[in-house]
């Protein structure tokens, strides 16, 4: 036996999952794909350090202040409110420099920041000092991007994630049973995905401010049903199969049946689905904008955006940075996605030779 | 000087698996006239179903490949030809059946259509012409009832009829070489020995060629002009069958020669506990017609059938193809739903609740006789044989799980480093011992083992009855032994069940079925699988 | 098999029943029912449906002259203001009476649901016409976008998925892939308005009708022409509708072909010698397309009625999409409940469809439990 | 003046700028051509042909019917008889008489007649659109007087506005009504009177209009020079951004544009460079009314004025205008702003009736008033310090009002709350001034949330007086009378549904309402309005936003249009513009 004793943070990869990584590897087009979006990700989720009004750090009459971390008044800086500092006015920028030094942010905007100069009315078009211009609020489109970017993939993630798991559950559930449980459970899912979404929405409304989490609870009380029908079809396909039997033969309970054997091989659908579903959902906030249920107003997002872009559209660079942004996020995903099917497919064929 | 039909010069097939190579078939020469049956013998897994599939240019290129080597059909060159070319070729000049034939068919094509399908690209034939063709083939390989079954769905069918509707798709269109891998291994001798003469009759009439893959070598014995011998992806010895049989050179082939199934069947300990009783099974499939699937007539698979295994006792099942063996077996595991009441180790189990019943099943196993279809195909072949360690909690650290995987693996004969390996990169025979280390490993009680070796070379085959009884004798299993090869029947079993259209026909110790079998169909099952010239005589 | 088709018939009326009440009290209980939309109707405070999704953009209220045209008859600019007035509680109790809100809720329901059974759906609060006929009116414009839609996208995607999972992994597939994405990522109203400015408007060049299913003189057109105009005013909204519609299926057929193209039946239906073609349209199609095919129907209604709002607000349609929408934000509980009867029928129907093509596709398929 | 013999015209206050002999108006040209087409745009949709009633969605085919009276656009508000020949009303207006026509008939040929207009009356208010019955609620009786006189007499409290109300009343016929359900929307095209009668009908796509040649009233003084086009289409859309394109495409022939943005950004293209197509700004002189931030003062947040006065000062026009509005807004500084109406300058420099009636009421108004120039606060629009001054001011303000700032959060000095509120919206286009306002209301430690709901919940939420700030507006015309009750007065801020959103409870300011609806002359009307204006701005119960005092129309270089603009602007009199051939020639050339 010749054991190649690989660890993965201490704990050995089985060649099985050494095979799989090595198909994931593999598919050339996925393996980058993931690393640029985890790049991508990990660089918004420091959105903060890289697009923010607030200074990284401040020196003031030798004192250095760090106003991410930490709000000080703005007559620290001799200023006259005692309100949290607001840097990007000139004003209280002169105040500082005068005795001390600023130093900023790659793009010293936050995502609600006003840009107050704008050399032509908004949405202005990108210039050197807006790279994408500003949207029709005159807020710098970079930094709202990159916000919105994180917001609208965790929101995405959240909410595929948890969709997709009640989803495949509950799908895998009516096709692997069958019988009164699937007759009774589909008509559930019929009387539940007739809700009124927009009528919840506007009764939750009336009694909260939509919150990302609210809209993400309720987006999940819809969204998993997407996966519900595909599922259950292959799993009444794949109950059928021998081996199905042959681990009931085996004294399998049921439930493992399902996620060991049904499941791995009634992947497909889902697996296709799940970067559209992600896609999709930060296009539901979006719609959900349209109607005026969305994330609180000002909250940068995607879907925001995009519909910035069709209410502007002499502003191309709008429509065009949201629609880009998805479409590559969408991009990358789908690669991703297609690595790990290659990954699971125990057939692939690996083209290069030894 | 003509040339031959088929030239296979230097042949080497490899698979890269996960990176690493590995030599399935190397440097293979052999050549088949026209007219002219080779027979291709040897272990399991030593590289005949490869062979055969290069010759079809039908392996899972680019993952295979071939470092070199040619084979020239008709004195066109094969490998690496055109799409085009091979279309020609298969189906039509060549065909091929299929060492699997539960799992080679599409699940979702009906019978006739998938025979019409032949003869509609390379014939041509009309819808109606192609429609009496089926029928005669279908009627040419023994299926019963064929007019019936040809709205039948492969799963509707058993592995000898599934096996006879590949054969019959192989038929279709006489072609010049057939490239038969293991085509009668489901088949119940009467039939093998229908179909065996066929064969040779097509041959007759077609100056047919043919490859035939067997680990039957008394097959070989009858059809073959030439043998090849292969092991471990060589060939090590090569000739006409006479030479082959008398002066065997290689150690291999002398060893092949000399295995046959041999041994006594253990009696169980006087007073031995029945350890499985069934009483009036049941099983009818509902035949269903029309758009609306109303049920028309109900297909009695098995028709109140009670068997009763001992501890220690090998209870063996034969008879036709399709008289509902299999479905014996699964209904006894309650795999199948069924009528009737079973009862294991005293306790009835027709009628408990699965999930009490799923406790029991470690004790209760089953070797598919589909053993392909039976194994996930996204599970390594450790995955697959630990599952059930892990379900019925059998060893506590991962290494104790690893040891007994490797130990099973060994038992069946199989490579433990090729563990890692998913089900479809092994050969027929090595899956076959899959299936049987996954259900020995669990320590059972009691065993169906539908077909458990049917696809093994007789070396392995006697290695695995040997293997079968040694834990009968350490643990007192009982086995349910299906299987139509009555000489390993013979050797392992205590009783027999001699079954037919679903129903018993015979129910005897297996001295007196062998030696006096009293029914005629069981007179004429014995007759056909020890003498292979009573096909001539005695048709059924 | 026939029982489970009539058991679920049978279930389709407790379904529809549960499917009205739950709608019927989420929709009461949501605030602002059809009488404060009359009031704000009257007061001129009611915002159009559709500007949410069309988007006004002005930044005054009360600047707007268009808005006063559909409201005032009267010659003058300012009778609006004149008019200004509270509400005396008689007109209230009156708009309440004329919406039925006058009755307590269960009452309401309990006729509302006498009313549907004997297919009786009522009329529109605002409009004056049968509920029946609104959703017939509104059909052409559906029926034309969702069949010309699934059917483009069916037909474009399943090749183009096959094709793509034989040539998994080439430059062919990148590329496909590319351009799918892009065309899901773009949003479909963009899209749309793009393709207006573009191909319709001023701006550029103006090939294409900007409003409406047929030219206003269709009546008058040869039969062959009548053809020509219709596809050419749903040429535009079908493109808009479909561009994003590609990659999903697109992928799905890729990847189910994948999953099948390496089984042994296709190894069994090479070697019988077909066609490259015929193995995967004859073979593994029927396998792979489990879940493609018995979509169908659902992808169908799905675009039939929600599917296209935003595109029937920008090329000016009146199709379900919109008569749902605005009934919804309108509170007009007739079309409301009325639509929302007939879609849940037709999409129950659609469900037992889809499962007996499940049948009929893959015959090892059935619905009884497994507790063997 | 109130006239007391039968008149030609009616003017709500002061003459007639037209006598009796007029042979036109002097704002169209009466020598204009007739014929051509026009094609014009409507947003959403239509699906009925009958404007009066609440059912349906109608299309605008106001130009089939006549009525009473029309108003004349270069007046405040006066009205010329059309289908009267003459009206009569006492020195108290409390009935008036119309004389109708001999010569006036319906498209069918029959004449118009008294039972007509009483017709159209009693059907209006029974089955019409329900703001009719109020509209006419004090109108207590009619009656048919002489063979072609009609009388209104009314009840209540005397409104020198009735009987113009009634003079712009549609006259309906009633022989065809009689046998049709006037109660139900239908799209069969009604009889009418007008100048055009409908010619085509698309559901929810089109409707076109057609002159009709034998026009009862084509040599009608009021008439002339109008409805020049022999033909008028309309066209709906549902998305005014296609619509536009459509214009911009040459589908349309006018485009009357509402945004900002689009008016600065949209119309770059060639037909505009090269004067086929001609975009302007007309300026006018309609009254603007009020729009702005509306304060709920019945929440104790605002009940102090200073509060509302620092908060005034929060919000940065300038800002706004410059950076979002491509600086086409005017700071709104009245209620009445745009017109005469308005108050302006210091009250020491206002009329006399002004300042007598403010000084009576002297001790229950803000000194400021007495003293300082009402002027909304102004920044330099920079962003940064205009706004840092206002701001500065807005916390001391708030300072002495009893807040103060704890750990960067504005909080009642004494219960120690926080200073928060909501801004409720409807319409997203606020969003872009609730926004920044909501920020500068950070730097003073206010935490403002803006909030977007759909129209039936904003109406729920107004309706039971449940917000806290809401952006609305307030039309005037040029002649406030008394919907101003409804917007200002005590008894409409406990009134359900009234207009009154912010709750001001004021005795002075009902009283003055009532001034200004009593008002006789023209004069003591705008003096009056003046001095409401004032106590209005100096209560601080809005932050004005702005107003346009320009329309913005842009159209194919074809039309002919009379030299004058009248007072309420261009867009209101777009009926008498005509086809120029020469021009409309030389388009269809370019476009060859
Ligand atoms: N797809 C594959 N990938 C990797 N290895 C494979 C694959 N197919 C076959 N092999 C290996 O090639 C060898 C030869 O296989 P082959 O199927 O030809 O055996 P066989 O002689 O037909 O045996 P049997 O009698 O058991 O059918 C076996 O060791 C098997 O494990
Ligand atoms: N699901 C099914 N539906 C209908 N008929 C079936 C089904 N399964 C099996 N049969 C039929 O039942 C009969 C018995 O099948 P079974 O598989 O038990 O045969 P067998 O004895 O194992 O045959 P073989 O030796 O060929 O494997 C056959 O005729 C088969 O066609
Ligand atoms: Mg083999
Ligand atoms: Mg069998």
């Amino acid at each position: 036996m010749n054991e190649r004793n690989l660890k993965f943070m201490g704990r050995p990869i089985s060649p099985l999952t050494e095979r799989r990584l090595s198909n994931f590897r593999a598919n050339k087009r996925g393996y980058w794909s993931l690393w640029i979006f985890v790049v991508l990700f990990i660089f918004t989720l420091f959105a903060e350090f890289i697009s923010n009004d607030k200074p990284l750090l401040v020196s003031f009459e030798e004192n250095f202040y760090y106003p991410i971390f930490q709000s000080y008044p703005e007559t620290v800086f001799g200023g006259d409110f005692e309100t949290e500092t607001n840097y990007t006015d000139p004003y209280v920028i002169e105040l500082i420099e005068k005795k001390g030094w600023i130093i900023w942010p790659l793009i010293p905007y936050s995502y609600d920041t006003a840009v107050i100069d704008l050399q032509s009315p908004a949405p202005s078009p990108p210039t050197t000092q807006n790279w994408l211009g500003t949207d029709d609020q005159a807020r710098d489109v970079t930094a709202r991007l990159i916000y919105g970017f994180r917001i609208s993939v965790l929101f995405g993630f959240t909410l595929t994630i948890l969709s997709s798991f009640i989803g495949i559950i509950s799908g895998a559930i009516q096709g692997y049973f069958g019988g009164w449980i699937d007759l009774l459970f589909q008509r559930f899912i019929e009387i539940w995905s007739s809700l009124p979404t927009l009528f919840l929405l506007i009764i939750l409304a009336s009694v909260v401010e939509p919150t990302f989490w609210l809209l993400l609870g309720l987006m999940l009380l819809f969204s998993w049903m997407s996966l519900v029908g595909v599922v259950r079809a292959e799993f009444l396909r794949a109950r059928n199969f021998d081996y199905v039997r042959a681990a009931r033969a085996l004294g399998m309970p049921n439930w493992q049946i399902m996620f060991r054997h049904v499941l791995p091989n009634a992947m497909v659908a889902t697996l296709t689905f799940l970067p559209f579903i992600t896609a999709g959902s930060i296009t539901v906030l979006t719609s959900l904008d349209f109607l005026g249920f969305g994330l609180p107003p000002g909250s940068p997002s995607l879907g925001e955006m995009l519909k910035q872009g069709k209410e502007n559209i002499q502003a191309p660079w709008l429509g065009f940075t949201a629609f880009l942004s998805i479409a590559i996020m969408l991009s990358l995903m789908i690669f991703i996605g297609e690595a790990i099917r290659d990954a699971y497919d125990p057939r692939k064929q690996i083209k290069e030779g030894l | 000087m003509v040339n031959p039909l088929l030239l296979v010069e230097d042949l080497s097939v490899d698979f890269i698996v996960s990176g690493k190579k590995i030599e399935a078939v190397s440097n293979v020469n052999f050549q088949i006239e026209k007219g002219e049956t080779v027979a291709l013998v040897g272990e399991s897994g030593s590289g005949k179903s490869v062979t055969a599939l290069s010759i079809m240019q039908l392996l899972p290129y680019p993952s295979a490949r071939h470092p070199n080597g040619s084979i020239i059909f008709n004195n066109q060159e094969v490998i690496g030809s055109s799409q085009g070319m091979m279309k020609n070729i298969r189906g039509n000049e060549i065909s091929i059946i299929f060492q699997e034939p539960m799992t080679s068919l599409n699940p979702l094509h009906t019978i006739e259509k998938q025979i019409n399908e032949v003869l509609f690209i390379h014939r041509g034939l009309t819808k109606d012409n192609a429609f009496s063709r089926t029928l005669e083939l279908l009627e040419l390989v023994g299926l019963a009832d064929a007019k019936k079954r040809l709205d039948a769905y492969p799963h509707e069918l058993s592995g000898g009829e599934r096996q006879r509707v590949m054969i019959a798709m192989a038929l279709a269109n006489e072609p010049k070489l057939l490239i038969a891998d293991e085509p009668t291994t489901a088949l119940d001798v009467t039939i093998q020995a229908q179909i065996l003469e066929l064969l040779l009759d097509l041959q007759n009439k077609f100056d047919m060629s043919m490859l035939f893959i067997t680990h039957d070598l008394g097959i070989v014995k009858k059809m073959a002009q030439k043998v090849c011998v292969m092991h471990k992806g060589k060939i090590v010895e090569s000739g006409s069958i006479s030479n082959i049989f008398d002066n065997p050179s290689h150690d291999y082939t002398k060893h092949l020669l000399s295995a046959e199934p041999s041994g006594q069947a253990l009696r169980p300990k006087r007073g031995a506990k029945r350890i499985l009783q069934a009483r009036n099974i049941k099983v009818w499939f509902p035949i269903k017609e029309g758009l609306l699937k109303r049920t028309k007539d109900y297909l009695k698979a098995v028709d109140n059938i009670s068997v009763e295994v001992r501890e220690g006792q090998t209870v063996g099942v034969v008879g036709e193809s399709g008289s509902g063996k299999t479905t014996l077996g699964l209904a006894l595991l309650r795999l199948e739903k069924s009528e009737g009441s079973i009862e294991f180790n005293q306790q009835k189990i027709s009628e408990i609740r699965t999930n009490k019943l799923r406790q029991l099943r470690r004790e209760i196993q089953i070797v598919f006789q589909d053993p392909f279809g039976s194994l996930s195909p996204r599970m390594s072949v450790s995955q697959i044989i630990e599952e059930g360690l892990n379900i019925h909690k059998i060893a506590s650290s991962s290494n104790e799980k690893t040891d007994l995987i490797v130990k099973a693996m060994e038992e069946v004969g199989l490579d433990p480093d090729s563990r890692y390996r998913f089900p479809h990169e092994f050969s027929g025979g090595q899956r076959q011992r899959i299936a049987i280390a996954r259900a020995i490993v669990l320590k059972p009680k009691f065993i169906v083992l539908d077909e458990p070796t049917s696809a093994l070379d007789r070396s392995v085959q006697a290695q695995i009855i040997d293997l079968l009884r040694n834990l009968q004798t350490k643990h007192g299993l009982g086995y349910l032994f299906i299987s139509h090869d009555l000489k390993v029947i013979r050797a392992i079993s205590d009783r027999v069940i001699v079954m037919r259209h679903g129903k018993i026909i015979e129910n005897n110790t297996s001295s007196r079925i062998f030696e006096n079998p009293e029914d005629p169909y069981t007179k004429s099952l014995l007759a056909a699988a020890f003498d292979l010239e009573v096909i001539k005589t005695n048709k059924i | 098999m026939l029982n489970y088709i009539i058991r679920r018939l049978l279930l389709i009326i407790p379904t529809l029943f549960g499917i009205m009440i739950v709608n019927f009290i989420v929709i009461q209980t949501a605030p602002g029912g059809p009488v404060e939309q009359i009031i704000a109707q009257i007061q001129g405070n009611a915002v159009d449906a559709t500007a949410r999704v069309s988007g006004g953009g002005a930044e005054l209220t009360n600047n707007g002259l268009e808005e006063k045209q559909n409201f005032s008859q009267t010659s003058g600019f300012e009778s609006k203001y004149r008019g200004a007035r509270g509400l005396p509680p008689e007109l209230i109790s009156e708009i309440e009476k004329m919406v039925g809100f006058d009755k307590p809720i269960h009452i309401r329901f309990i006729n509302m649901m006498g009313n549907y059974a004997t297919f009786n759906f009522g009329d529109s609060f605002y409009k004056d016409q049968k509920v029946v006929d609104l959703v017939l009116d509104a059909m052409p414009v559906s029926i034309s976008l969702g069949l010309w839609t699934t059917l483009l996208t069916y037909l474009i995607c399943i090749p183009l998925g096959i094709r793509k999972a034989i040539k998994d992994g080439s430059r062919f597939d990148a590329w496909t892939s590319g351009v799918i994405i892009f065309g899901n990522a773009v949003p479909s109203f963009l899209f749309a308005i793009l393709l207006i400015v573009i191909f319709a408007g001023g701006s550029f060049v103006d090939w294409f009708p900007l409003r409406g299913l047929v030219s206003e003189n269709w009546s008058e057109l040869s039969f062959f022409r009548k053809i020509i105009d219709y596809l050419w005013h749903i040429a535009l909204p079908v493109i808009a509708l479909t561009i994003g519609a590609f990659a999903g299926l697109t992928m799905l057929t890729k990847n189910s072909f994948l999953d099948q193209i390496n089984q042994q039946y296709v190894i069994t239906a090479r070697a019988k010698g077909l066609t490259e073609n015929r193995v995967l349209y004859g073979h593994v199609f029927r396998n792979a397309m489990l879940i493609v095919i018995a979509g169908f129907p659902a992808a169908f209604i799905g675009i039939l009625f929600t599917g296209s709002l935003l595109i029937e607000v920008i090329f000016s349609l009146n199709g379900l999409g919109l008569l749902g929408f605005e009934a919804a934000l309108n509170r007009d509980f007739p079309v409301l409940f009325g639509t929302l009867f007939f879609f849940s029928l037709l999409g129950l129907l659609m469900g037992l469809i889809g499962d007996l093509a499940y049948m009929i596709i893959d015959p090892r398929i059935d619905f009884e439990s497994r507790d063997v | 003046s109130s006239a007391s013999g039968p008149a030609h015209a009616i003017a709500m206050h002061g003459n007639p700028k037209f006598g009796a002999n007029y042979k036109h108006f002097d704002y169209v040209n009466p020598l204009a051509v007739k014929g051509g087409k026009k094609i014009t745009s409507a947003t959403g949709t239509f699906d009925s042909l009958n404007p009066f009633i609440l059912q349906g969605n109608p299309a605008n085919i106001s130009l089939i019917y006549d009525s009473l009276m029309v108003q004349s656009v270069d007046e405040a508000f006066t009205l010329y008889c059309l289908l009267c020949e003459s009206i009569e009303t006492p020195k108290d207006r409390s009935w008036v008489e119309f004389t109708l026509r001999d010569d006036a008939f319906w498209h069918d040929g029959k004449k118009i007649t008294v039972k007509d207009v009483i017709f159209s009356f009693n059907i209006l208010q029974k089955k019409g659109r329900p703001f009719y019955r109020f509209y006419y609620g004090s109108v207590s009786n009619v009656t048919q007087t002489g063979p072609r006189k009609v009388k209104f007499t009314f009840s209540g409290k005397p409104n020198p506005e009735l009987p113009l109300i009634l003079g712009d009343l549609t006259i309906l016929p009633k022989h065809y009504w009689e046998s049709r359900d006037f109660s139900k929307a239908s799209l069969d095209p009604p009889l009418g009177s007008g100048p055009y009668r409908i010619f085509d009908v698309k559901p929810g796509r089109s409707i076109t209009l057609k002159r009709v040649n034998n026009y009862w009233g084509r040599y009608h003084p009021a008439k002339v020079g109008f409805d020049n086009i022999d033909i008028i289409r309309i066209d709906y859309f549902r998305d005014r951004t296609v619509a536009r394109e459509a214009f911009k495409g040459g589908n349309l022939d006018l485009w009357i544009e509402n945004s900002a943005k689009e008016w600065a950004t949209a119309f770059n293209i060639p037909p505009v460079r090269d004067g086929h197509i001609i975009k302007k700004d007309f300026p006018h002189q309609r009254t603007a009314g009020m729009q702005g931030f509306i304060f709920n003062i019945r929440k104790s947040l605002f009940r102090d004025r200073q509060v509302r006065k620092a908060l005034n000062l929060a919000w940065d026009f300038e800002w706004y205008n410059k950076n979002l509005a491509y600086s086409a807004y005017s700071r709104t500084d009245s209620y009445f702003d745009n017109s005469e109406l308005g108050s302006r300058g210091f009250l020491s420099d206002a009329g006399q009736e002004e300042r007598a009636i403010l000084h009576k009421y002297k001790q229950y108004l803000p000194s400021e008033l007495f003293k300082n120039v009402y002027i909304p606060p102004s920044t330099d629009g920079s962003g940064s310090r205009g706004i840092r001054n206002n701001l500065k001011k807005a916390g001391k303000i708030l300072k002495l009002a009893g807040w103060k700032i704890q750990n960067g959060v504005l909080v009642n000095s004494s219960t120690k709350k926080p200073f928060k509120f909501e801004i409720l919206l409807v319409q997203p286009a606020f969003e872009r001034m609730a926004l920044p306002f909501a920020r500068n209301l950070k730097r003073l430690g206010i935490q403002a949330n803006v909030r977007i709901v759909d129209s039936a919940q904003y109406q729920a939420r107004i309706d039971s007086r449940d917000f806290d700030m809401i952006v609305g507006a307030w039309g005037q015309s040029q002649s406030p009378g008394n919907e101003q009750r409804d917007f200002w007065s005590s008894r409409a801020a406990i009134e359900k549904g009234s207009r009154n959103s912010v709750g001001i409870n004021s005795k002075v300011i009902d009283e003055l309402i009532e001034l200004v609806i009593a008002a006789q002359t023209r004069e003591s009307l705008v003096q009056r309005t003046r001095a409401l204006d004032r106590v209005l701005l100096w209560g601080y119960y809005v932050i004005p936003h702005f107003h346009l005092s320009n329309d913005r129309i842009a159209y194919w270089n074809k039309f002919g249009k009379p030299k004058k603009i009248p007072i309420l602007g261009e867009a209101t009199n777009l009926s008498a513009w005509w086809i120029d051939t020469e021009k409309e020639e030389e388009l269809i050339k370019r476009n060859r």
